[in-house]
């Protein structure tokens, strides 16, 4: 896979489910056949989709692109059943049609040659598995830290072990993995391995945990942020989110969802 | 056949009757892979204010049914930047420039006025009479004597033609319609949102950060038609009907109850494309019942 | 454990905090094989006038998104029908019985009110000030005036606790309910529909009958819940909270923003479970949150 | 098959589709798994139907019992692809389940040992097969009029032609059967068989036909009304219509949908 590197405008397309799983308890996991978002979506970036006509409920959903297949036009979703929205998509049948609105957000620069720490939890997990693959071929090392409640919401446990040069798994109930916090096994692993850059998501704790690695001068920290959305493009100002120090605020879809750790209120 | 979708508010053509609605459609050059504001009938700026403004405590917004509460609170970069780098911008695309304003105060709302006058860059002010979300926002349009004097006072310091924005939440917007008139409004726009708030039965508190919200969309639909319908009989200036517009049917109700031309708020944020989908709608319906221009249709639900 | 689900209107007990709203569920046996009133926190009846009314033309329904008009115009059999046949089912389910009124004159209501506490089978009565599909049915709740004097003078007449049901389409509900509790009212019940309309696309008329109707429905929701909100701070008698109730949840919000009790209108329709559904909803929500009493949460989002 | 007489109160029920098929252009025909509406559904009798958790749109849409079988537990709907709601229900797969609201309304009485008439148009024809069942068990002649704009828009032409001892076909466009409009051959029909009742439905132009045979003295005349529906049940008042003569309103739910022609007013 090519490393890219020019950013698009987002398209208004048409996707059609190609195949869908239920392999999480609570998780749905959709492969979509569109070309422009196959081709052209980056690390970090994320896609608007609704799969009905109706006005209720009435905003897209937003998901980050877990993985792309440009040369099949294909790419996927991971999405936890969290609501109304989340529910009609599972509902869906392959073949079914989607409207989308992407690729949105900035790209994450993808480290070269690099040592990376990704911290992930639930569907946090989804956001990093593209920026893994892509590190990793551009000679990044990659370690994973995914984390869950129990063993069946361990969401892209394999595409993330695919993607990365070693993953360890953590579960609050011990049914996998370590049993207890990931907090406890990273900070001597950091101390140890000194990575260039963390990225978390899926966890508040894990944001603030890694803004106090960074503020500890152990490495520099990234956060992929969610907030609730209308249009994913800039143009609501609703996806706010307060800057740090300076006062002031990001946009979420427009300024990232990808923020410096420290760079953001993380309350 | 090529319909005439040509409509005039107040001396400036339009070249059809679609403009976003004030605060919900950046113009940016992000959109440009999906449709461009040179397509429009008008172009509409976000409410500008003298200074900046940073907007309100997050969450801004919340879903509700067939529609959305908003709590921005106006983020603006403040008139002096917004000549500089949006301006530019909105003037570029060749179709007419709204600009929108607001202030806390008459004073507020004169000083900008003028500022805009100056850039010799807007076609038509709009009087953002009416936002929930501001300190001293809505009381504007909500008072018959201040609602007078505002408008009044703005006529006086500008020759650019005025709109006035005014809100749902009065006892009869149709006299409030009037008053905007008879203190020299060119236009009026209705409607801007109805306050709402909704409550997160976990954390028993109100939802957005600023408590209370503006609704708009497709819910409020049938409360903006009613609101241009029972305006249009009262005023001989025209109408900008806005609100819960999600297709072309919604438009052309509008336009039958007695809007001029129509504003698209919040629907743009569910699909990007739907003020070109109105434009043809719009086209089509014409064509398809044999009128050959949109004026002939204005206001006609009330024969 | 068991929930306490109780509430007390004006010294009414009502076993649950859950009602209809007025004129939109029956209580006829039709519903034998869904739902039985007698698990309601009360009954309420639809509007009765002194004398018979037809109604208004059809159509008198649509739908709109996530909502509908009526311009149903409020038909009755009269009074004395009403007490003949009517109250004798009302009054059988042993839970208290709400009787809505409304009239065209001061002098109506007055009169109404001595008929129905004669009969010493209505536990509360209603005051429809609010309904904008009659000629002077919503006027009495949008001038101060004249809500302070019908309520003052009904006051005067009867000793059965009266509850002022208002529109939304004012300035600032929550004014209009410190009048009503200023001039006596027991209790207020908020909302009443919104007027709006749909028009025709191919006829090119207004859709309804009636021109125009009354809007309720999900839409609604979040313009019920503040105007609840902003009411509860004001007043301190209580407030029935009524307006696109569609599920438990929604109800919780209504309580939660200050409603001591819910009415559920046009949802029956949609849903004819509903209110049994909201029942059952909120007791299982007291108790997965450790309250004994739904007392404990009315308005508690101020906190 | 037994002919029911008692009138029982209307369930709120799930109900799954069984099957469905799109037969006629723009028309659905749904088979329908549900004990109680196929037990206890009368000619003449409707259901009030949501197959989406959304609320846009509201409104559950009101369907004719066009037949059932009580002993298989199935009822049979056929639907007109008209809007939204319809769409909905036209987008669903068999296996998907259905909210019911019904039987509803009043069933027409069924003639036993007379000779009837049947004038339907469109989706009207759904309204009469099962009364056309019930008739013909009981002994009474049934002579159908099926008009339609063109030919694969005759929905329920098989089953009408079975239940029917003779159907005529009516189209506008002359693509089947009488090429022109059903009244031409109508009167003549009837002043040669002397019918005793004629039932109309799905057209108004035919209502007000059956009205002035009335009046001639021809025939008894009884129209299916169709009108905005909100509950079905009486409680909202939504679906009046004008009663003729005497001033005041039916409520079509109610007091319908079946009306001797002449007790309504025909707009
Ligand atoms: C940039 C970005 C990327 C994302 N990527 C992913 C991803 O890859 N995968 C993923 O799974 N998710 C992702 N998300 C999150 C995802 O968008 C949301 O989970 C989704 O939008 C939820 O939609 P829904 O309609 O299912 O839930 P909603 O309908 O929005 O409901 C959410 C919850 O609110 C509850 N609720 C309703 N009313 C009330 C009330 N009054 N009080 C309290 N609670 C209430 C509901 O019961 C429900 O549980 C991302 C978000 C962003 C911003
Ligand atoms: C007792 C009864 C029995 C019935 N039985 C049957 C039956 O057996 N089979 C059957 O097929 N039907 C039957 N019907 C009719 C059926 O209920 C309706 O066709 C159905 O409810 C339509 O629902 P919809 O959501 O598809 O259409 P709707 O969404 O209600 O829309 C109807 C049309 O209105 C249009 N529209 C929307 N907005 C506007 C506007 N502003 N101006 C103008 N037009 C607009 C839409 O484009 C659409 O074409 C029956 C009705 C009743 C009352
Ligand atoms: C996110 C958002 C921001 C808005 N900002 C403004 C604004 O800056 N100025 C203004 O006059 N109206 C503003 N409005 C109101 C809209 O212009 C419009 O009047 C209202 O939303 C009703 O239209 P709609 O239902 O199509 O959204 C805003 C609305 C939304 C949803
Ligand atoms: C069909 C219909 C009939 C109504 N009739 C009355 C009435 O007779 N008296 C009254 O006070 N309110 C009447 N209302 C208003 C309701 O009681 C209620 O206040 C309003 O519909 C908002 O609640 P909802 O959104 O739950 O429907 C009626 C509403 C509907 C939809
Ligand atoms: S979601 Fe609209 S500005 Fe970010
Ligand atoms: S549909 Fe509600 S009364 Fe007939």
């Amino acid at each position: 896979m090519k490393i890219k590197n020019s950013l698009i405008k987002p398209f208004l397309t048409e996707g059609r489910i190609k195949t869908r799983k239920n392999e999480y308890t609570g998780y749905l996991d959709l492969l979509i056949e569109n070309d422009k978002i196959a081709e052209h979506a980056m690390p970090g970036q994320f896609v608007m989709v609704r799969g009905w006509d109706s006005n209720d409920p009435v905003f897209s959903r937003p998901f980050d692109i877990v993985q792309v297949n440009p040369a099949k036009g294909l790419f996927r979703l991971i999405i936890k059943i969290a609501g109304k929205g989340t529910a009609m998509l599972n509902s869906l049948r392959a073949g079914s049609r989607l409207l989308i609105t992407g690729p949105l957000g900035n790209p994450v620069e993808v480290p070269h040659g690099e040592k990376i720490i990704l911290l992930v939890r639930g569907a946090g997990a989804a956001a990093v598995v593209y920026l893994a693959e892509s590190a990793k071929k551009a000679g990044t090392e990659v370690f994973t830290f995914l984390s869950a409640s129990t063993r069946n919401r361990l969401v892209c446990r394999d595409y993330l072990k695919d993607a990365s040069n070693d993953i360890n798994i953590i579960t609050d109930d011990g049914s996998d993995g370590y049993h207890g916090d990931a907090r406890d096994i990273l900070e001597g692993f950091i101390n140890k391995s000194k990575p260039d850059r963390i990225y978390t998501c899926g966890s508040k704790r894990f944001a603030r945990f890694t803004g106090e690695l960074e503020k500890k001068g152990l490495t520099k920290g990234y956060v992929f942020l969610e907030s609730y959305m209308a249009c994913g493009m800039g143009d609501c100002h609703g996806c706010a989110v307060k800057k740090r120090g300076s006062g002031g605020y990001f946009l979420v879809c427009k300024d990232g969802p990808v923020f410096p750790v420290n760079s953001v209120e993380l309350d | 056949m090529i319909m005439d979708l040509n409509v005039n508010i107040a001396g400036v053509i339009l070249k059809n009757p679609v403009m976003p609605a004030s605060g919900t459609y950046e113009c940016d050059s992000i959109h440009d892979n999906i449709f461009s504001p040179d397509e429009l009938g008008a172009v509409v700026s976000k409410t500008i204010f003298i200074n900046s403004r940073e907007g309100n405590t997050p969450p801004r917004i919340c879903e509700t049914p067939c529609g959305m509460l908003n709590s921005i609170g106006i983020p603006t970069e403040g008139v002096n930047n917004f000549i500089k780098d949006r301006l530019p911008v909105l003037s570029g695309f060749g179709v007419p420039v709204i600009i929108s304003i607001a202030g806390n105060s008459m004073e507020d709302f004169c000083e900008l006025a003028g500022i805009i006058e100056n850039t010799g860059k807007a076609d038509l002010l709009e009087l953002n009479l009416s936002c929930p979300n501001l300190h001293h926002g809505i009381e504007w349009a909500r008072d018959k004597k201040e609602l007078y004097r505002v408008i009044k006072k703005v006529k006086e310091v500008t020759r650019v033609p005025v709109i006035a924005k005014l809100s749902p939440s009065v006892v009869d917007i149709s006299e409030m319609s009037l008053i905007a008139e008879s203190a020299g409004a060119d236009a009026v726009a209705l409607i801007n949102t109805y306050k709402g708030m909704k409550i997160d039965i976990n954390k028993r508190k109100p939802f957005l950060g600023n408590i209370a919200g503006g609704l708009s969309g497709p819910a409020i639909h049938p409360l903006a038609v009613y609101a241009v319908y029972s305006s249009f009989t009262k005023i001989s200036i025209p109408i900008i009907g806005t609100g819960g517009i999600a297709s072309w049917i919604d438009a052309v109700e509008m336009i039958l109850a007695g809007a001029t031309a129509v504003g698209i708020g919040m629907y743009n944020f569910v699909n990007p494309l739907i003020m070109r989908e109105v434009i043809k709608g719009i086209e089509a319906y014409l064509k398809d019942n044999n009128f050959a221009e949109i004026t002939e249709i204005i206001g006609i639900a009330h024969l």
